[in-house]
């Protein structure tokens, strides 16, 4: 029960992280910070509802295969946002500031 | 607990039609880029909900293919279309 | 309605989409997109057709048929190049006297 | 299947609503680069619908190819279209009675098409059922393998054909395009010699559990295929590799491994491709094993989109 309760809440948290990267992707105003929103739902979002799932696995080889999918998609992750972000700057993409 | 699975999968796949608008409106090509790369984390969200919905390890599978290729399409975009010689033209 | 029968009839929509653009658009690049969803879209019929329960035999001819659908998309894509290469235009020549 | 009912069919209704309108958005689109992010998007979208469908094998092939290859095929040639050709407004120079007409046309057949999903009787029982029933025959436990390889084993092999066909298609078009000249990046270099190890893993372990679950080697091939377009994406020099004898050798390993399975069958059993019961999951194994290999070799030298030439030694 308590696991079930866990999931829960550890799963709605990932989703509401979905829903921040999105919301950021719309609303933010420069690539760069869009990019800041959009990582938030490779990490966290999926971080969590990954961590979720992970309670709910009938064995240890499925923990594995889910973090597996969270660090790749990770990785993926932060290796676009430095390769768009780099090429960004070089292109002069203009950055928002206040 | 599959029903609660279904409704998170079903809100992430609306939430991927909501991330569409910024593949439409730009402005720039990496802005579009950056959508699609949401939709693949986001379809991996699915898989993994689904996979634990409807009791199906094999949509385990496709989520890890995905995890692993989430980057090539947009390393090919940073490494060949959007090159620093051409302006952008967007 | 089942599950199957709606992707079945998404296919049929897709087939009908894919076919008008093959046709009205004159870039290759954007004819390339639409013969593959139309491919899709037959992709999505056969297999949703197949009805009552899964049924290995249109799937393993889908699975081919989308190996080899990219394979021919790559080659397409190169004839593509080497014409844009050669005339200067992503278009296939317009007939000279086809008024228009 | 039972009628849809509740939130998975809510799912379902959104899942083919969204693939008919990202087709539609990716084929109306003025900008080349938009129409080819709304089709990667829509590839997505196709892989969902196969898991939804109770394919998993499909869409396993799916994610390879459509996350690992379409893409990067589209954008590299979008890349390499000169800026000075025209992009062609969607449509707008058609003549109007063409659109009309193609209008009708495809909306006739679309009809058509729709009448037969609802009124077409599935043959009862259907071939699937033969399928289950011999699946014990065939060497393996996956239907969908067991079709692939053994049951319709000769479209697999016409198929692996058809592939090397388009490879010497691009090849007859000279040799490839000079790519834009990208320096080794350290991020996409750490990136690439991380995922190696991991692709070529999965690669094999789709291959492998193909015997038995939802793999096989049309979705480990495409794996291996994606893992050399990242490699050539990040700048690796494999291009001397790749017009190797070697690689040759790889390349029509699939075709030639199944027309010597096919010879030995013929001259033994008397029949094209007709594994003898006993030793048919070994053969389908190696047969695979070649076949991934082709298929993956096959898919990454189609991306560059002519024959490889050996980079100078700088």
């Amino acid at each position: 029960m308590l696991t079930d309760v866990l999931t829960v809440v550890l799963s709605l948290a990932g989703c509401a992280f979905f829903l921040a990267g999105t919301l950021g992707l719309l609303r933010f105003p420069d690539v760069f910070t869009r990019l800041h929103a959009l990582t938030k739902a490779d990490n966290l979002g999926l971080g969590l509802v990954v961590a979720g799932l992970a309670l709910q696995a009938d064995s240890w080889a499925i923990v594995g295969k889910l973090l597996l999918i969270w660090l790749l998609v990770m990785l993926a992750g932060a290796s676009v946002a430095n390769l768009v972000s780099r090429r960004a700057l070089d292109k002069g993409l203009p950055v928002w500031k206040r | 607990m599959t029903l609660y699975y279904q409704v998170l999968a079903l809100f992430l796949l609306v939430n991927l039609g909501a991330g569409l608008w910024r593949v439409l409106r730009g402005p720039t090509a990496a802005d579009r880029m950056l959508a699609a790369q949401l939709f693949g984390t986001t379809a991996v969200a699915i898989l993994v909900l689904l996979a634990q919905a409807e009791r199906l390890a094999a949509l385990r599978d496709i989520a890890l293919v995905f995890a692993l290729l989430a980057a090539v399409t947009a390393v090919s975009f940073v490494r060949r279309t959007w090159s620093e010689v051409k302006p952008d033209a967007d | 309605m089942t599950a199957a029968d709606l992707y079945a009839l998404a296919g049929v929509g897709l087939v009908g989409l894919g076919l008008y653009a093959l046709i009205v658009h004159a870039h290759l690049l954007r004819k390339i997109l639409a013969i593959n969803v139309t491919g899709s879209g037959i992709f999505l019929v056969l297999v949703g057709l197949s009805g009552t329960g899964p049924d290995a035999i249109p799937q393993a001819m889908v699975i081919t048929g989308i190996v080899v659908a990219v394979s021919a998309t790559a080659l397409a894509l190169a004839l593509m190049l080497r014409l844009t290469a050669l005339s200067g235009q992503a278009e296939l020549p317009q007939d000279p006297d086809d008024a228009h | 299947m039972e009628t849809m009912t509740g939130l998975t069919g809510l799912f379902d209704v959104f899942l083919s609503a969204g693939l008919l309108w990202l087709a539609w958005q990716a084929l109306a689109s003025t900008d080349l680069f938009r129409a080819i992010v709304l089709f990667i998007s829509f590839g997505l979208l196709m892989a969902l619908a196969w898991a939804r469908l109770g394919a998993p094998d499909i869409a396993l092939a799916e994610a390879a190819i459509g996350a690992g290859l379409t893409g990067a095929l589209l954008l590299s040639a979008l890349a390499r279209l000169p800026r000075d050709v025209p992009a062609g407004d969607a449509g707008c120079r058609t003549a109007f009675v063409v659109r009309v007409l193609a209008w009708l046309a495809t909306m006739g057949l679309a009809s058509t098409l729709a009448w037969v999903v609802f009124h077409l009787q599935p043959v009862a029982p259907g071939p699937g059922n033969a399928v289950i029933e011999q699946l014990e025959a065939s060497g393996v436990g996956n239907p969908v393998t067991a079709v692939l390889l053994n049951f319709r084993g000769y479209d697999t092999l016409l198929e692996m054909a058809v592939l090397l066909l388009a490879l010497l298609g691009v090849w007859s078009l000279g040799v490839e395009a000079e790519q834009q000249v990208t320096g080794a990046d350290p991020v996409l270099d750490g990136l690439a010699r991380l995922l190696l190890p991991l692709l070529i893993l999965v690669a094999a372990y789709l291959l492998w559990v193909g015997a038995h679950a939802p793999g096989g080697a049309f979705q480990a091939g495409s794996v291996l295929g994606a893992a050399g377009v990242l490699l050539l994406l990040a700048g690796w020099r494999l291009r001397a590799a790749m017009s190797s004898a070697w690689m040759r050798a790889v390349l029509v390993a699939g075709p030639a491994a199944f027309v010597a399975m096919a010879v030995t069958t013929l001259l033994i059993e008397g029949r094209l491709l007709e594994f003898p019961q006993a030793q048919a999951g070994m053969l389908i194994f190696v047969l695979e094993a070649c076949a991934t290999l082709s298929i993956g070799a096959t898919l990454a030298a189609l991306y560059l989109g002519g024959i490889p030439q050996a980079e100078d030694d700088a």
